[in-house]
């Protein structure tokens, strides 16, 4: 096994185990706040895990995905922001 | 991988039914865009799955060959994916339209249409 | 084709007659009659080939696929019933012209009876069961808007629809034999079947064809026990009753049972059917008229009475028994539309027909008097007119009966007295004794309302006075449509002193009798009804109400507005279908390799199912959309591990775009509740499960066989050098199926047009109406 | 900024040119570029973007210093189970006045971890930042300002 | 040993990715949560892309590496300014061991200032 | 809720995402992308400029009606089945030129069609989004 | 010549954009609308010519042979199903002007008019069971649109159950038609024709079918599957409803009878005795709702059911007869039913009501609108010579010639339930009094019309009801139609020969 198939195969599990644990954030919250913090986590771990596929699989077209994600993932989570700050203050 | 699926695709149907069985409009929804996810996935799965290869000409190649995903089903599932997302905004927005007009969210208050006929 | 286009000439009259009859006003009837009596004399025309035995048929193909064409025929049988159908027509609607003078809705009467007429003609001509069907409806539907003339009346509109549906309901029947009968036999011509007649009879669902065809008759013509509608039919005007439940429609049955008799007769069931029930008829309806009052619900009664014995008299079906029906059925409709006319003037000119107010009459109207006077003769059987042939040749055909069959003259000489009882009530009593007060003055009739019932009467003194020669050859020729044979009979005024003579003097003293005792005896029937049991319109409206009754009903569980049944219903139906194909076929599902399952798509996996659990448990609205979008995502993840990224770009996307949505439509609407049970929400697991494990094991199913697929193979190839495109997916949304994203993008399209309007456009409308 | 748009397509002239779409060709393009430009700069005018870059370097890498040394701390603190922790929120007055400084500088105090700019008052005077470890209100206001937003404006200035 | 490098950044990158993982799963308050961790992955990406860019070594995988590298730099921090910023106003409570809250107090202030 | 840094940060992100939305459509038809992502980015353009700014500056700026664009798009889409019957061919058969232009590679009805879509996804999902947020404007 | 099979799919979406592009002017929009229909007519009325003339159709969109790309075919059922819906448009158009508010036209009414019929006829002319689902969605999209084009409570009600019960049925098709496609590998109908015998997942095939029959079992409103109808079609206005039930259920229909004849031929034995009993089932609760309604839509929406029930049982006897019946049932339905809901709308407009115990007196005023009544009424019924009549002949003749002696007779029976129920509305709104006539003065919508108004009103109930008239009396040559038609379903290869172009 080279380094680099250790390494992928090593950070495939690592951002597998981070993304349960995320999960479990976003599970017991406990506010709203805290969940879409979560999963904007949870889409930078995809971006990652997209990166390392990419390798893996030694096909580059998954790259392309990963900025879709991180542009959706900023909307997603000002989109949930819009909705906690409505009407809250000025 | 595609016993796992099977799971998940049961799961999906199931908790869509259990949700579209509920008396509360907004889990209605819910419900309806699980099935959505479902059968999407359902398309997928028995378009049988290829890991890992997309259906891509290489480049400088003229035509793809050996394994790779079949990209009709995808095809199929995004052309779903887009005519769902469109029924999905409609229905949401109709949901809370009648929320605003009839003043409640639960489907067994709503029988006015089907009142049964008088004597 | 003469017999077509009379029947065509007579439609297109009859739509043109309303706007005809509007111009003329005052004249309108004087105008109407054309159209009979030019029918009548064409008919007449005939009378002499026919008379020498020639049959004429026409036909003119209409749905030959089908076997159905027009084709009409005229015989004995027919030529019979079409003069009946255009001289009493022409006497009717002389006198409706005068009769309605006041009506506005005159011209509508005249379409409806004059397409009544032309159907009552195009179903005694037509040889074509289809084509009889079809004009057998239309005398129903023409019926139908004249009992419902004076719509205004709520008995009316009742009776009206109570006369549509029992004669309806029969045509159904009528309709299945028919095509059972064509079925059999190949053909839709009678003349056809005639040869036929041993295999029909002998077929296994030659029951079933008789009895229908039967039914079809008896509703329509007020056989027991559908006999109830036709007193209710008495709501139409005095015309209509006359012509429809006199003279003409009431006879459609017995014209389909003699026509019928060729090809059903000569069996057991057939005979006896039509004897018994045509006997219970003949007495029973007799009975019932006993308590009435009023003129026109006697004639009804007796109307009944007569067409029991009508039906009773081809149940016995010898030679005898064809020709008194003959006679009998020539006499009763010269008597009856002229008794019901009369009794119309009457009405008209005392303004009451309650025959206990009648009275004196005769001496204001003396010419109406004296043609009541000849048809209650005819009607009592009194020499010299034509009912006295017409009752003695059925007492003689009894006579013949043997068995216990004789015993049926003391039914008929009963029926027949209580006819005389009726007679006396109806057509003599209103013109004699003193005059009491009246509503009206009372005046003699306008020619109008005289000529045709005078005519119908005179004409009634004539064949009685010369049989032979005004019904003699017409008698054989029908005799022998009905008996298919050839057959001559000589018909007399006068068969000397014999059996029969004793029984009409019988019977005349039986009349005699029962008047004396209904007028003992009315007071105290009044109260209560003579034999309920003879009382089928009580079964009539319990039937009715049950079948509201249980269509509220069902209509109350099916219909129940609870979108979670109709669900449940739908779901399970799908789920019960699905396993009822799948059962017995599959023994054990396919098993794959769990080696090739990765560590991160266990953990993708479990990420979706917590989310559908996190999902399905959540209390608030927006933790249930984060844990959509979560599961979104997490399947995008997915197809991005198995190929497809567009798929994967597609649904990030369109995750992200509900989000939006969701937080922008959600952010006013109140908590999450619950609402449901715990009972049902275990009945909805169940529900829910069982489609989840159904559609699992079907993508296992499909999964595990071999799937080759030309498409994959020719997409990979064409894309570049034909799509030219390396994106295939793409290639294929653009081009190769570029006509599904056409469809897609409209959906999208219409999709935003419906979320902009549903927020902007909010009408009021019509309040009141709006939430009924 | 024109320079840098400028000197971007002086690479992407050189890439196409050598017709070797790659990084080491797309780098020796950008610097043949820079090198160009600082030639030709008195006919360009323009003397910023000369001095900037520099700065930017300078910048960056102090940032990146930044980056490494907050991300230690935290992850310090996430992987032993004693919470060293001292949270707040602290107001701090901002020199930064248009819009592109005042979110410059909050995204960079943001991007730093252990730190989050939470709000900018009404009168944009004020950043409420969140801190992990705020010992002294005061301290930490300092060294931000000294820090981070002298560095920041005196490259936008 | 261009690849070498490249696995190396990776794991230090998903290393980190973990780190923030463990952190939000750990911290006590949203708010220590979003400062402490949100920008580590940001770093974690940063490292894995750079990795994947030293693994595959061309230009249109550097374009995209880098494009998804300077957009999460830009919106990163304006994500958790917004939802920290939604999330304080909305009223999601600070950890108890907070130290000082001078949003709050300048807030406190300014309402009596106005009555 | 305005929030300063947002507002900045989306007048930047605007036109980096439309940059982005017009470089998907192209490509999508050699590699991932194509008319319907390309429209949602750019409607992920205007949503956040939307949410940033608020309704009105966001309306302001893309100054037409996003029915417009809706129409527009199926014109789009629906005009590009056109040449195909000038030219005696099968309804919606593409016709292609050749284009020197990389990034554009062969240009024909298809990408016309792509085209469409991605100027009616922008549309709809630009009046779903605008009539919502206009619901609650007061 | 092929080329016109795209016509009836294009020229509704062309027109819908133009009036989009308009959409500021009501005028323009219905100027476009009403050419457009009309162009619309005379090309289906081409295609119809076209088919019955030279046999079928079938155009391979994007010049890609079958079955790589999408077909589109025209055999004789789906000319005839063109040319009614065209015809149905026409004149629903009319119609509409006539009576809809003008705020529902300025929120485009008429373009999503045109994109429902763009649906339906993309759903009846499709050869592939992928676009048939695109199509149906056009189709429903449109559909709910219009239902809820106006906001009213009820009409949001309706359209809740509408709505949910619809997606669901689309998510059954999803799921059919992805499970087909893994078994068969295709989507083409012909090829799947062609595939279907040598697929080896036989009791796969047969679940698919069974999940291709609920789903056109909701669309077509089958019992038990009908229940959204009544929930529904009464509640948005006349025109909507009325091309809603005069084509909507009738795509359900047809779908089922192109699936069960065309792409399973040979999966017929359990779906057809299933049928069986559901038509059964159908025919009857339908026509006993509609027995207990008092509200003439709601009657005349649970009637939708129970007719339907008709066409499931000619399809369920699968003999050329039969299916030359259910077909003709089919256009008979689909020009009375939509003709009675028309004329239902004018009696609200007379009567201001639309509860038959509250209405009445039409017939005194109006009796020429009376008759108009009568004969889609009595036509629906069955009476000779109307169209209906032979609709009920042909079935009733199939249904003893099969020997299903019980179905067929429920199915006379019901007729007479449905006479029962026409005449009931004859009675109460025709020719009964108007209760409490004072209440109503100055209600009637109908007086107040001009002559251009009434005309428009009028005018299409005329058409129809000649239709209706003329079908029954010249019966013969739609017959010889419907029974090619029926001939050419029951010899797949035909289908497959002309969309594939080769024999097998
Ligand atoms: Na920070
Ligand atoms: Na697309």
């Amino acid at each position: 096994m080279t380094i680099i198939e250790f390494s992928v195969n090593t950070a495939v599990v690592l951002i597998g185990l981070s993304i349960l644990v995320i999960f479990v954030r976003l599970a017991i919250g406990p506010s709203i706040a805290d969940r879409v913090v979560a999963l904007d986590l949870l889409s930078a771990n995809a971006i990652a895990f997209i990166a390392v596929y990419s390798i893996r699989n030694n096909s580059t077209t998954f790259l392309d995905v990963g900025i879709i994600v991180a542009i959706l993932a900023f909307l997603g989570t000002v989109a949930f922001a819009f909705y906690l700050g409505k009407g809250k203050k000025p | 991988m595609t016993l796992l699926l099977a799971l998940v695709i049961g799961c999906l149907y199931a908790a869509g039914i259990f949700l579209i069985l509920r008396r509360n409009m907004v889990k209605v929804i819910f419900g309806l865009i699980l099935l959505a996810h479902a059968a999407n996935l359902l398309i997928f799965t028995v378009g049988r799955l290829t890991k890992g290869i997309p259906a891509f000409v290489p480049e400088g190649a003229g035509m793809l060959s050996g394994e790779f995903a079949d990209p009709l089903p995808q095809a199929l599932i995004l052309t779903a994916i887009v005519i769902g997302f469109g029924l999905q905004a409609f229905t949401i927005v109709l949901f809370k339209r009648t929320w605003l007009t009839l003043g409640t969210e639960d489907l067994d208050l709503m029988k006015t249409t089907d009142e049964p006929p008088r004597e | 084709m003469p017999l077509f286009y009379l029947l065509l000439t007579g439609f297109i009259v009859s739509a043109v007659l309303p706007f005809l009859s509007r111009r003329v006003k005052g004249y309108s009837g004087w105008v109407a009659v054309l159209l009979p009596l030019a029918l009548l004399f064409r008919f007449l025309a005939f009378y002499p080939r026919i008379a020498a035995g020639e049959i004429i048929r026409e036909s003119v193909l209409w749905v030959p696929s089908l076997g159905i064409n027009l084709t009409f025929v005229l015989d004995g049988l027919s030529l019979a019933f079409a003069l009946i159908i255009t001289l009493v027509g022409a006497a009717v609607f002389l006198y409706a012209g005068a009769y309605m003078r006041h009506d506005k809705e005159m011209p509508r009467f005249f379409f409806s009876i004059s397409l009544f007429m032309n159907s009552m003609l195009g179903l005694v001509l037509s040889d074509n069961m289809a084509a009889m069907f079809v004009f057998w409806e239309l005398t129903g539907i023409s019926s139908f808007l004249l009992i419902g003339f004076s719509h205004h009346d709520l008995q009316s509109r009742k009776s009206a629809l109570q006369a549509l549906l029992v004669t309806g309901g029969g045509g159904l029947a009528l309709l299945a034999g028919l095509i059972l009968l064509s079925g059999l036999s190949g053909t839709m011509e009678l003349s056809e079947l005639y040869p036929q007649h041993d295999r029909v009879v002998s077929s296994p669902l030659y029951p079933a064809i008789a009895l229908l065809v039967m039914i079809g008759a008896f509703t329509k013509s007020a056989q027991f026990p559908f006999h109830f509608w036709l007193p209710n039919a008495m709501a139409a005007p005095t015309p209509v009753s006359a012509y429809l439940h006199s003279a003409t429609m009431v006879k459609a049955g017995i014209y389909l049972l003699s026509r019928m008799n060729h090809v059903l007769g000569g069996t057991a069931l057939w005979q006896d059917s039509l004897l018994v029930v045509g006997a219970l008829t003949m007495v029973g309806t007799a009975i019932l008229a006993f308590s009435q009052t009023d003129l026109k619900k006697l004639l009804a009664y007796s109307t009944l009475s007569v067409l029991g014995t009508l039906c009773m008299m081809i149940g016995i079906g010898s030679e005898l028994a064809i020709k008194a029906f003959f006679v009998y059925l020539v006499a009763h409709s010269l008597y009856k539309g002229t008794l019901f006319l009369v009794a119309g003037t009457i009405d008209h000119a005392a303004g009451t027909r309650e025959v206990g107010m009648l009275g004196g009459l005769g001496r204001m109207m003396p010419f109406t008097m004296a043609t009541a006077l000849l048809a209650s003769l005819s009607m009592m059987g009194v020499i010299p007119l034509v009912g006295f042939i017409g009752k003695e040749t059925l007492y003689a055909s009894i006579l013949e009966l043997e068995d216990w069959g004789r015993y049926l003259v003391v039914a008929a000489v009963a029926a027949n007295g209580l006819l005389v009882m009726i007679t006396l009530l109806a057509g003599i009593r209103p013109f004699i004794g003193k005059l009491p007060q009246f509503p009206s003055t009372p005046h003699e009739a306008p020619i109008a309302m005289l000529a045709g019932p005078a005519c119908l009467a005179v004409f009634g003194l004539l064949a009685g006075l010369f049989p032979d020669y005004f019904l003699g050859s017409l008698l054989d020729r029908f005799a022998s449509v009905v008996l298919a044979d050839t057959l001559t009979f000589r018909i007399k005024l006068w068969h000397g002193f014999n059996e029969v003579l004793l029984l009409s003097f019988v019977t005349f003293f039986c009349g005699m009798l029962f008047s004396v005792l209904r007028r003992k005896m009315l007071p105290h029937l009044k109260e209560r009804h003579i034999m309920p049991f003879l009382k089928p319109s009580a079964w009539y409206d319990a039937a009715l109400e049950a079948l509201m009754r249980l269509a509220r009903i069902q209509t109350r569980i099916l219909q129940n507005g609870s979108l979670r049944n109709y669900v449940t219903v739908i779901v399970t139906t799908a789920v019960a279908l699905g396993a009822a194909a799948l059962a017995g076929t599959v023994s054990a599902l396919p098993a794959f390799p769990a080696g090739d399952v990765t560590f991160y798509e266990v953990a993708i996996v479990s990420i979706i199912l917590f989310s559908i659990l996190l999902l399905i448990t959540s209390s608030s609205r927006l933790k249930a959309v984060i844990a959509l979008g979560v599961m979104g995502f997490s399947i995008g993840i997915i197809f991005i591990l198995y190929g497809a990224p567009d798929l994967a770009l597609t649904s990030f996307a369109i995750e992200t775009l509900s989000v939006i949505l969701f937080v922008l439509v959600l952010y006013r609407l109140p908590r999450f509740s619950t609402y449901s049970t715990t009972a049902s929400r275990f009945r909805d697991v169940l529900i829910a499960g069982s489609v989840g494990v159904f559609m699992s094991v079907m993508v296992l199913l499909t999964a595990s066989g071999e799937l080759d697929s030309g498409l994959k193979r020719y997409f990979a190839e064409a894309s570049l050098p034909e799509g030219k495109g390396r994106n295939i997916v793409n290639v294929i949304l653009v081009d190769f199926r570029a006509i599904d994203t056409l469809g897609e993008i409209t959906v999208l399209a219409v999709a935003a047009i419906g979320v902009f309007s549903m927020l902007k456009l909010v009408i009021k409308g019509y309040p009141k109406e709006e939430r009924s | 900024m024109t320079h840098l748009l400028y000197n971007i397509l002086l690479a992407m002239a050189w890439v196409l040119l050598t017709g070797e779409a790659t990084i080491p060709s797309f780098t020796a393009g950008m610097v043949i570029g820079y090198l160009l430009l600082w030639v030709s700069r008195p006919a360009l005018g323009g003397e910023a973007y000369f001095r900037k870059i520099p700065l930017v370097v300078l910048f960056l890498l102090f940032f990146l210093k930044e980056l490494i040394i907050a991300n230690l701390k935290v992850a310090f603190d996430i992987l032993t189970p004693k919470d060293y922790m001292e949270p707040g929120i602290v107001a701090f007055p901002l020199d930064a006045r248009t819009d592109m400084e005042i979110t410059l500088f909050a995204n960079l105090v943001t991007l730093t971890p252990g730190t989050l700019s939470l709000d900018v008052s009404p009168d944009r005077k004020t950043l409420y930042v969140h801190a992990l470890y705020v010992r002294n209100a005061d301290a930490f206001r300092r060294e931000l300002k000294e820090g981070l937003e002298k560095r920041l404006l005196d490259l936008l200035r | 040993m261009r690849e070498t490098a490249g696995g190396i950044l990776l794991l230090l990158g998903t290393v980190f990715i973990l780190l923030s993982a463990v952190g939000i799963f750990r911290m006590p308050d949203l708010y220590t949560r979003m400062s402490a961790t949100t920008k580590a992955s940001t770093l974690g990406i940063g490292l894995v892309l750079a990795g994947t860019v030293l693994y595959w070594f061309d230009i249109a995988i550097a374009a995209r590496a880098i494009s998804i590298i300077v957009f999460l730099f830009l919106t990163a921090p304006v994500a958790a300014h917004i939802i920290g910023r939604a999330a304080y106003f909305d009223g999601v409570p600070l950890w108890k061991h907070t130290k000082i809250d001078e949003l709050a107090e300048d807030l406190e202030k300014k309402r009596e200032g106005e009555k | 809720m305005y929030s300063i840094i947002l507002a900045t940060a989306s007048k930047y992100l605007l036109l980096l995402l439309q940059m982005f939305s017009v470089f998907l459509l192209f490509r999508g038809h050699n590699e991932p992308g194509g008319g319907f992502v390309g429209g949602l980015v750019a409607a992920a353009a205007y949503a956040l400029y939307f949410i940033a700014n608020g309704i009105g500056k966001a309306e302001k700026l893309l100054a037409v009606d996003p029915l417009h664009l809706i129409s527009a798009g199926l014109l789009l889409a629906v005009s590009s089945t056109l040449p195909a019957f000038a030219a005696g061919r099968s309804f919606m058969t593409a016709i292609w030129f050749d284009t020197g232009i990389s990034l554009f590679g062969k240009v024909g009805t298809p990408l016309v069609f792509d085209t469409g879509v991605y100027f009616l996804v922008l549309g709809i999902a630009l009046k779903i989004i605008f009539s919502l947020a206009e619901e609650d404007r007061p | 010549m092929n080329q016109i099979v795209i016509i009836p799919i294009l020229l509704p979406l062309a027109s819908a954009v133009a009036m989009l592009l308009f959409s500021r002017s009501v005028t323009i929009q219905r100027i476009i609308s009403l050419s457009s229909s009309c162009l619309l007519l005379a090309a289906a009325g081409w295609l119809l010519a076209a088919v019955i003339s030279g046999g079928m159709l079938s155009l391979q969109a994007g010049g890609w042979a079958a079955p790589f790309g999408i077909t589109l075919a025209a055999d004789l059922l789906s000319a005839v199903m063109v040319a009614a819906s065209a015809l149905i448009g026409f004149a629903t158009v009319i119609y509409s002007f006539a009576v809809i508010d003008p705020e529902r036209e300025r929120f485009f009414y008429h373009p999503l008019l045109q994109l429902l019929l763009m649906g339906i006829n993309g759903a009846f002319l499709t050869g592939d069971v992928f676009n048939l689902y695109v199509w149906f969605e056009v189709m429903l999209i449109s559909s709910f649109v219009l239902l809820v084009l106006g906001g009213t409570p009820v009409q949001l009600e309706g359209a809740i159950k509408y709505v949910t019960i619809n997606l669901l049925s689309s998510s059954v098709f999803l799921a059919a038609a992805g499970i087909l496609y893994g078994i068969a590998g295709t989507l083409n109908m012909a090829d799947l024709a062609r595939i279907a015998p040598r697929i080896e997942q036989k009791e796969l095939l047969s679940v698919v079918s069974v999940l291709f029959m609920i789903t056109f079992g909701v669309k077509a409103a089958v019992f038990p599957l009908f229940f959204w109808l009544p929930a529904s079609y009464h509640t948005p206005p006349v025109p909507v409803s009325a091309i809603f039930a005069g084509l909507l259920t009738k795509v359900g229909v047809y779908a089922l009878i192109r699936f069960f004849t065309t792409v399973f031929p040979h999966e017929s034995i359990f779906i057809n005795d299933v049928l069986l009993v559901a038509s059964a089932l159908t025919m009857l609760t339908g026509v006993l709702g509609a027995v207990a309604q008092y509200d003439v839509r709601k009657l005349l929406s649970f009637h939708i059911v129970s007719q339907i029930g008709y066409m499931i049982f000619g399809l369920a006897l699968h003999s050329p007869l039969a299916l030359a019946g259910a077909l003709f049932y089919i256009v008979h339905n689909i020009i009375a039913k939509t003709n009675l809901f028309y004329i239902s709308g004018i009696v609200e407009r007379i009567s201001g009501t639309w509860d038959l115990k509250r209405a009445g007196g039409v017939y005194a005023r109006y009796p020429f609108i009376s008759m108009l009544f009568l004969v889609p009424a009595l036509g629906l019924a069955g009476i000779p010579p109307l169209s209906g009549f032979w609709a009920k002949f042909v079935i009733i003749r199939a249904g003893f010639e099969a020997g299903e002696y019980a179905v067929t007779g429920i199915a006379l029976f019901v007729s007479l339930l449905t006479l029962f129920s026409m005449m009931k509305i004859w009675n109460e709104a025709f020719w009964k009094e108007r209760p409490h006539q004072q209440e109503y003065e100055g209600i009637n919508r109908y007086v107040s019309m001009g002559i251009a108004g009434k005309a428009m009103l009028l005018s299409p109930v005329v058409m129809l009801g000649l239709l209706t008239i003329l079908f029954g009396i010249f019966f013969e040559p739609v017959f010889r139609i419907a029974e090619s038609a029926s001939l050419q379903l029951l010899d797949p290869l035909l289908y497959s020969t002309a969309v594939l172009g080769r024999k097998e």
